[in-house]
């Protein structure tokens, strides 16, 4: 059974990284905030199936609070800002998708070799999929910093979330439940704020061209 | 009064008189009451280290003094015995300032900043001790910033609190690489755990401290500070700074390596005697060059500083050669010449801002002829300008002399390769003591003789009673302190009696009586201040009496000065100041590098006519251009690579982010594994 | 412990320098003239030249200060301070304890720091010029003078004159070892820079350009004129009798004995004769250096008196 | 005691939400908002009182709230400098340069700022300290473009990005840490708490235990501004409106650092000091060099300021890894800080509303423009350069030989090279704007006097705390320091 419950939560893990590589690899924004989306329900369905192996009626929650606000509500969001500031495909990233991927593939060996005392201790099923959740925290990391467009860094970080989501799931079935609902009330209310002043960047530069923003130096 | 309140009614009377200051913004009242807050505290400081130096001088042990002791009490009867003369000063000084500045922090801060400097000298622990000197730092800064409308003056106080902060640098952590395990800050406690520590660690120390409290003392080459905010402060702070705020450097000296170090291997002394000559010579070097008047003092400021450290590093390489007779003597030539510099110095400065005072100006060019519309002024001048010119029988000439015979005792150092240091020092110092006489000979000569050289010389103006009186107490010292060097010597030998190994009783080397024997081995040398002082007054006044006797022409006739057959005579045709340096400044070619721009402006009809002459020289500024310079260069090419990381670039402060947690992660792995 | 006869002799002895350094100068003058083929004045011009000046009537410049009135008897008052230090005649003299070879050397910058003062209060430019010209040279003979005393302290173990002549005279070998030869070498040539002699300044003319000392007093007249003249020429007695007396100790008096000071005296007049003569052959040898030049012979000194610290403690 | 607590955090959430209803904005709010600030203080020094009287007060399910000597210090240290802010902020006076609308926002939004900061300090459970560190990044970016620009708005998107991806990392942490504590006592609701954590740390997995604070190493120290994570910092409160620069600057960063002395507590304990500090020293050291070289050359006053900001938390961070005697100086360098950079901010405030410029270059003659505003901008120079008789000689006379009794000399002496280069640019800097004469159109004399009295009680203060505090203050320090450093 616990052989069964690790490898659901390998492959859970997996397809949210996945998604994360995916990030790397697609250009546009829609299709950005379509991996997004895919990996929110992939965390959804890895918390469901924690919830379902452990009992933890908590988790449950967490899992339908993921499937609602990242599965469904941010994507609406994300796609009515993409909407609402047009404005060109992804621009040529700093690094290219080739390029991209391999570094990829390199952070997620950086996630075995520095979660290597983690799963040492841990006694969990799950903790095999550890190494994957933070390769995706490093991945998301990787995306904020290479791609251009603001709407991508957002997406980015929300990525970066769900890893650490991941994470707490994989390696403690989930933090307790007051804060977990204090982390999504963060998320949530970070999300609206990164949305407001992506809107001003809108107003007050006429582009949301990241590049841009470099009046402010020394 | 006992003794014991003496302590308490100086800091009660400085801070009375800084609030007085804070209260009362202008007035006549509030000039005498900030100068009597300072008057009083001052004498109190006094009479606690006269009282101090009184019981060590006799030996008893009466009175228990626990904070003060008799190195100690030097600086602090130093600082006593300016500040009331100074105070004084002000009251006349600051009345020039009514109506255009306020008085508040002037007067706050120069009652604060002789709490601190007499603090300094008290403090028996790390903590108070820094507190009260950068206590003294900030209010000295103040002062110096009184006068920021005058050009100069706020990049003078950049430089100066810059060098105190690097001082202080240098001067914590030679504290705390003394610090006991326990943590303790006492000074007792600083020298019981000086013992433990290896001879490596503590020469470093000593050579930290010797840094630190050098840049407070104007030791080349850290002395670029002292001649520009000196001078910025107004006259009678410049006198405090000085005549004692930089001796404070020379009390930190002795403090680490007679009191807390316990004295060390001859070649600290060494290093100190080089230093201290350097800056004797090129101190008076660069004096010569100036023509700002307050500048001219500065820089002799150093010259003085040096020869103290000469003085001090002398005894000190003495001391590490075992000949502890010797090495009072040095110290004592070091003490004596730090009070008696105390003296002259502040008289000097005093009567520059009398000058300030009544020309406006400090530029000596634009001057001649003050004695006649100031002759008191003048006449405390020029006997300052005697006694740091070491003539006898005045207080510099004295102290140099010991210092000289301090120097000559250097053949009895076993070591010949270095006792052949001590005659290049004596060289030093004379040559050193022979160009200061020059440039007071200028400084004198050009701003108080001759025909005056602008409108403002002219219409000068006696500086008032006040001002008179402060210089007058200060140019009565320089001839008290002359004339009892055979009481001095004594007594300065008992204050460092005991400290780092020397005897404890010293008597048995130096002797009282009315002349001045001094019988260190190597050193025999001879001379009655007095003596000399009665002498000469008896030899002045039998000069006239024999031409009277011999019936000599008594007729006078005020004519004319010749002038080639010219008539009329004017300022113009007589020498200035550059022109009085220009063959030092020849002879010295190669140290000042001196460049010249003359601009000639012929007549339009002919050139054999001239129009006016501009001439500028300047010289090449050493320490500033090959030193300073380099290293604020190099600062500032750091600070824009630095500064180059905040480009703006919202990815790259992301990668930056990343990198340092890869980067720890690393180190993680490295350091834990 | 001095006695009454002490001082009287230390007193008398102060009174001969004075009395003898214008015949000391006339002689230079004299022996300068015969070594020029000129019959020159006679040695007691300068005499006359005193007594002349003391009567004339003293003319004062309107700028002039009471600085300029004071500066003669200051300078006189000084050289004579120093002429109860050197020995002349006699040692131990009682003014032994007063002073010692450095209180001479300031005394005489005393003089020279006020001479120097009085060039600039009348404000013209031959004054300053005096003036600036003679501080520099005065400057820069001190370290060659300080180094000469330590290499006489060195050996004597004191710097007192008394101790120094009383110790040659102990010990002759002492005054023909190289570090006493050297620093008379140096000590001579400062005696020509701070008295005004060729090759540093030339006593006897008043070119503008060339003229140190005499720019310096060039305002001065009647008794003030003759204060000063009369001290520089007895620094030059002074300087004379240091190097006789120091180096050559042998004739001064030890004892106040009639006989040993008849001896002394008629020493003293000879090392002056031999000096002055010297000193005369020597100054019509050489032509006036350039200013500039001054520095120069002064260093040489300068080296000479480094030497001979460095003998002296190679020999110690 | 529930009361004073509820006191201390409900005031500023109170102001928030009445400047929220009341619509439009009027001043009353401001004032009630101001009043309500002060009371927060008042409940911070009364609870202060208790904590020394021996108290740990805690609240909340399963302990999530705790007050002990060190969150009070903190405490205090917020609501102080919030109070301030609210007192001289938009909204209250009359001549300023604020609409309502913007003084609305401002109060609503500093309002959640100083109750996410007094949250984030007083509370034992550790993720919801992060949850509220977090939520200060949301309360205060929105204020940072309170008059838009493109510069402001520019800065609030970097400090929401940098600051968001720094906090999260935080969170790793706090994960990592939390997965070490239930593989050892097991799944509970008290299992982030604080107390928890210190009570299971020495069996807990060193390994674990130091990754875990590498990540919360950089993700709080972030948000305080160490380097090379600080590039954030230097646009925020350079656009930011002063009050809130102030606010930042003051006691933001005092709280981050404060989250990373709150793990490192528990850190020590399993890994044992010595990685933990070397960490630090790394980090304080890299802050204080870049900020040191930053200043220099430096051409705005409020960029100047937030390097100096930097400068003193590389400060503060370097004693946190000195032992016993450098946590004591940090904390008390860090009230010094507080007080000292709380009123230069808004100074700067004062000083930009004269002058219209944030160039340095422009701006001379303040002390004769503004005698008071200027004289007390030049006393906190002095303070921030270190000079008695104000606190900061104090704190950074004991982090110096903090330094040099653990034998970290070399390091000690690189420290004073870099404070030695950080006092003479801003020196230098500021003396230009000091002195000098006024420029043409800048109108003489001070303009709401009023507000100049809290700010010379700040340089009262910061003598007081220079003469080593007064007796209770130094009894806080102590147990605080004793709480940082078991």
């Amino acid at each position: 059974m616990d052989s069964a419950f690790g490898q659901l939560a390998v492959l859970g893990s997996s397809l949210v990284l996945m998604c994360g590589l995916t990030l790397l690899w697609r250009r546009g924004s829609s299709a950005h905030i379509a991996a997004f989306a895919a990996q929110s329900v992939a965390l959804a369905a890895t918390a469901a199936l924690i919830a379902v192996f452990t009992g933890s009626r908590e988790l449950w929650l967490v899992a339908v609070a993921f499937l609602g606000l990242k599965g469904v509500l941010m994507p609406i969001l994300l796609s009515r800002m993409d909407r609402r500031l047009g404005g060109p495909r992804e621009l040529e990233p700093y690094v290219n998708t080739a390029t991209s991927l391999v570094i990829g593939g390199l952070l997620v060996v950086l996630a075995y070799i520095v979660t290597r005392p983690v799963l040492e201790v841990s006694r969990l099923p799950t903790r095999s999929g550890m190494p994957l959740a933070m390769g995706l925290i490093f991945v998301s990391l990787f995306v904020i910093i290479s791609r251009k467009k603001a709407l991508t860094q957002v997406i980015g970080f929300l990525a970066l979330e769900n890893g650490i989501a991941l994470l707490a799931m994989l390696g403690t079935y989930g933090i307790p439940f007051i804060v977990e609902m204090g982390v999504f009330l963060d998320a949530l209310m970070g999300f609206l704020v990164m949305q407001i002043v992506i809107y001003r960047i809108q107003e007050t530069f006429e582009s949301i061209d990241v590049e841009q923003l470099n009046r402010l130096s020394q | 009064m006992t003794s014991a309140a003496l302590p308490v009614w100086m800091v009660t009377s400085y801070l009375a008189g800084a609030l007085a200051a804070c209260l009362f913004p202008r007035g006549r009242l509030a000039r005498w009451l900030t100068a009597t807050g300072a008057v009083i505290g001052g004498a109190s400081a006094l009479a606690l280290a006269g009282a101090e130096l009184m019981r060590s001088s006799l030996g008893g042990g009466q009175e228990a003094f626990h904070i003060v002791d008799p190195l100690s009490a030097v600086f602090l009867a130093v600082v006593g015995a300016i500040a009331i003369p100074a105070a004084l000063y002000g009251v006349g000084y600051t009345r020039a300032w009514e109506g255009r500045r306020s008085l508040r922090m002037p007067g706050a801060m120069l009652n604060l900043f002789l709490l601190s400097m007499s603090l300094v000298t008290l403090a028996d622990g790390i903590f108070w001790f820094v507190f009260f000197w950068e206590g003294m730092a900030i209010s000295s800064y103040l002062l110096v910033m009184t006068e920021a409308d005058e050009p100069g003056t706020v990049r003078a106080g950049n430089w100066y609190l810059g060098m105190t902060q690097f001082g202080l640098g240098f001067i914590l952590a030679a504290f705390f690489l003394l610090l006991p395990p326990d943590g303790s800050g006492d000074f007792t406690a600083l020298a019981m755990h000086a013992q433990t520590l290896s001879p490596g660690l503590r020469s470093l120390v000593f050579i930290l401290a010797l840094i630190g409290f050098g840049s407070k003392a104007g030791l080349v080459p850290l002395h670029v500070w002292l001649p520009s905010a000196h001078p910025a402060a107004p006259s009678h702070v410049s006198a405090l700074m000085s005549g004692v705020m930089i001796k404070l450097g020379v009390y930190g000296v002795l403090l680490f390596g007679l009191r807390l170090l316990g004295g060390g291997p001859a070649w600290w002394g060494g290093l100190v005697l080089v230093l201290g000559a350097v800056s004797a010579l090129l101190g008076v070097l660069y004096a010569l060059m100036e023509h700002d008047l307050k500048r001219l003092l500065a820089y002799h400021s150093i010259e003085n500083i040096g020869i103290i450290f000469i003085g001090v590093g002398a005894g000190m390489m003495f001391l590490g050669y075992g000949l502890p007779a010797l090495a009072v003597l040095g110290f004592v030539g070091g003490l004596y010449h730090t009070i008696n510099h105390a003296c002259f110095k502040g008289l000097l400065f005093l009567g520059a801002g009398s000058v300030l005072h009544a020309t406006g100006t400090r530029n000596m060019e634009e001057m001649g002829g003050l004695i006649k519309r100031m002759p008191r002024t003048s006449l405390f001048f020029l006997v300052g300008a005697a006694a740091i010119s070491a003539l006898p029988p005045l207080n510099g000439f004295v102290s140099e002399w010991v210092v000289f015979q301090a120097l000559l005792g250097g053949s009895a150092i076993p070591q010949r390769e270095v006792a052949v240091l001590m005659p290049i020092a004596v060289a030093m110092l004379a040559l050193a003591s022979g160009l200061a006489a020059a440039c007071f000979v200028k400084a004198f000569g050009i701003t108080f003789l001759g025909i005056a050289r602008s409108h403002e010389a002219r219409e000068a103006h006696e500086a008032p009673v006040t001002m008179q009186v402060a210089m007058g107490a200060l140019a009565l010292g320089c001839v008290a302190l002359g004339a009892v060097a055979s009481a001095m010597v004594p007594a300065l030998g008992r204050v460092v009696a005991g400290l780092a190994g020397m005897p404890p009783a010293p008597a048995t080397a130096v002797g009282w009586s009315l002349g001045l024997r001094l019988s260190a081995p190597g050193a025999v040398g001879q001379i009655s201040s007095l003596g000399i002082l009665l002498g000469l007054v008896l030899l002045l006044a039998a000069i006239p009496v024999a031409l009277w006797l011999f019936r000599a022409s008594r007729a006078l006739r005020v004519s004319d000065t010749w002038g080639c057959g010219r008539i009329a005579q004017t300022p113009r045709m007589q020498y200035t100041a550059t022109a009085f340096a220009e063959p030092l400044r020849r002879i010295f070619a190669a140290l000042y590098r001196p460049t010249e721009d003359v601009s000639i402006d012929f007549h339009p009809e002919s050139r054999y006519f001239v129009q006016s002459i501009a001439y500028h020289a300047r010289i090449v500024p050493w320490f500033e251009r090959y030193l300073y310079d380099p290293v604020i260069d190099r600062v500032t090419a750091w600070a824009g690579g630095v500064r180059a990381i905040q480009s703006g670039s919202l990815h790259a402060y992301l990668t930056y982010l990343v990198a340092a947690l890869v980067i720890l992660l690393g180190l993680l792995l490295l350091w834990g594994g | 412990m001095p006695s009454p006869a002490g001082y009287a002799v230390a007193i008398a002895q102060a009174a001969l320098a004075l009395l003898l350094a214008p015949g000391l100068v006339g002689l230079i003058r004299l022996f300068k003239a015969r070594l020029q083929n000129r019959r020159g004045a006679p040695v007691w011009q300068p005499y006359l030249e005193l007594r002349k000046l003391f009567a004339k009537e003293v003319v004062v410049s309107t700028n002039a200060s009471w600085l300029f009135r004071a500066a003669p008897f200051v300078v006189f008052t000084s050289t004579v301070a120093v002429a109860f230090l050197v020995p002349v005649l006699a040692v131990p003299s009682p003014f032994d304890a007063v002073g010692d070879l450095l209180v001479v050397v300031y005394l005489l910058l005393l003089g020279t720091f006020f001479l120097a003062l009085a060039g600039l209060d009348p404000g013209s430019a031959f004054g300053g010029m005096g003036s600036s010209r003679e501080m520099t040279v005065a400057a820069l003979s001190e370290p060659t003078v300080a180094l000469a005393i330590f290499a006489l302290a060195l050996g004597a173990g004191s710097t007192n004159l008394g101790q120094i002549v009383a110790r040659t005279m102990a010990d002759p070998a002492s005054a023909v070892s190289p570090g006493y030869l050297l620093a008379f070498g140096a000590l001579f040539v400062v005696t020509l820079a701070e008295n005004g002699r060729l090759p540093v300044d030339n006593p006897a003319t008043h070119l503008e350009l060339t003229m140190i000392h005499e720019a310096m007093i060039l305002e001065y007249s009647g008794r003030y004129l003759a204060l000063i003249e009369w001290a520089a020429w007895l620094k030059v007695l002074l300087f004379f009798s240091l190097l006789g007396n120091l180096f050559v100790p042998w004739g001064v008096a030890t004892a106040l004995t009639p006989a040993s000071l008849g001896w002394a005296f008629a020493t003293l007049i000879a090392k002056l004769a031999v000096l002055g003569v010297v000193l005369a052959v020597f100054e019509t040898r050489v032509a006036k250096l350039r200013l500039f030049r001054v520095p120069e012979l002064l260093a040489v000194s300068f080296v000479l008196a480094v030497l001979a610290i460095t003998v002296s403690f190679l020999v110690r | 005691m529930r009361l004073t607590y509820l006191a201390l955090v409900g005031a500023p959430l109170a102001a928030a939400l009445a400047a929220a209803l009341v619509r439009p904005y009027h001043r009353g709010v401001g004032v009630a908002g101001a009043l309500l600030a002060t009371l927060s203080l008042a409940a911070a020094l009364r609870l202060t009182g208790q904590v020394l009287a021996g108290a740990a007060p805690t609240w909340g399910p399963s302990d999530m709230m705790r007050v002990d000597a060190l969150s009070a210090l903190l405490a205090v240290c917020v609501a102080f400098v919030a109070a301030l802010a609210s007192w001289l902020g938009p909204g209250i006076g009359r001549d300023e340069h604020y609409t309502p609308a913007q003084a609305r926002r401002f109060r609503i939004f500093s309002g959640l700022f100083a109750f996410t900061m007094l949250i984030a300090v007083t509370a034992n459970n550790v993720a919801i300290m992060w949850v509220a560190v977090e939520a200060t990044t949301i309360a205060s970016a929105l204020l940072i473009p309170l008059h838009v620009s493109k510069a402001s708005v520019e800065a609030s998107w970097k400090y929401i990005l940098i600051g968001s991806v720094g906090i999260a990392l935080a969170f790793v942490g706090t994960v990592l840490g939390y997965f070490d504590y239930v593989h050892l006592a097991g799944e509970r609701e008290s299992a982030l708490n604080w107390t928890s954590l210190i009570a299971a740390a020495p069996s807990m997995h060193p390994r674990v235990m130091a990754l875990s604070f590498v990540f919360i190493v950089i993700g709080y120290g972030t948000k305080a501004g160490l380097a090379p994570m600080h590039t954030w910092l230097p646009d925020a409160h350079g656009e930011a409106p002063a009050p809130l620069s102030a606010m930042m600057s003051g006691v933001l960063l005092a709280v981050a650092l404060y989250a990373i002395i709150r793990w490192k507590v528990v850190v020590d304990l399993t890994v044992g000091p010595e990685l933990p500090d070397r960490l630090l020293l790394v980090l304080g050291l890299a802050s204080l060099a870049v900020a040191a070289l930053s200043l220099v050359g430096q051409r705005q006053y409020k960029r100047l300021l937030a390097y100096s900001s930097i400068e003193h938390t590389g400060l503060m961070c370097v004693g946190l890894g000195l032992g016993p005697l450098g946590v004591f100086a940090a904390l008390l360098h860090l009230v010094n800080h507080a007080v000292v950079k709380g009123m230069m901010f808004l100074l700067s405030g004062r000083i930009l509303d004269r002058y219209r410029t944030t160039e340095m270059g422009e701006i001379s003659g303040l002390l004769r423009t503004m005698p008071v505003t200027g004289g007390l901008f030049a006393a906190g120079m002095l303070a921030l350069a270190g000079l008695p008789p104000f606190g900061i000689f104090f704190s950074k006379f004991l982090l110096v030989r903090a330094g040099f009794a653990t034998g970290h000399a070399w390091l000690m002496a690189i420290v004073l090279a870099l404070l030695l280069a950080a006092v003479v640019a801003m020196l230098t800097q500021i003396n230009g704007m000091l002195y000098g004469a006024r420029p043409d159109g800048v109108r003489a004399g001070e303009t709401r006097r009023w507000g100049l009295v809290p700010l010379a009680l700040c340089a009262v203060l910061l003598v007081a705390l220079g003469f080593g505090g007064f007796g209770s203050l130094q009894t806080l320090l102590d147990r605080a320091a004793e709480i940082a450093s078991r």
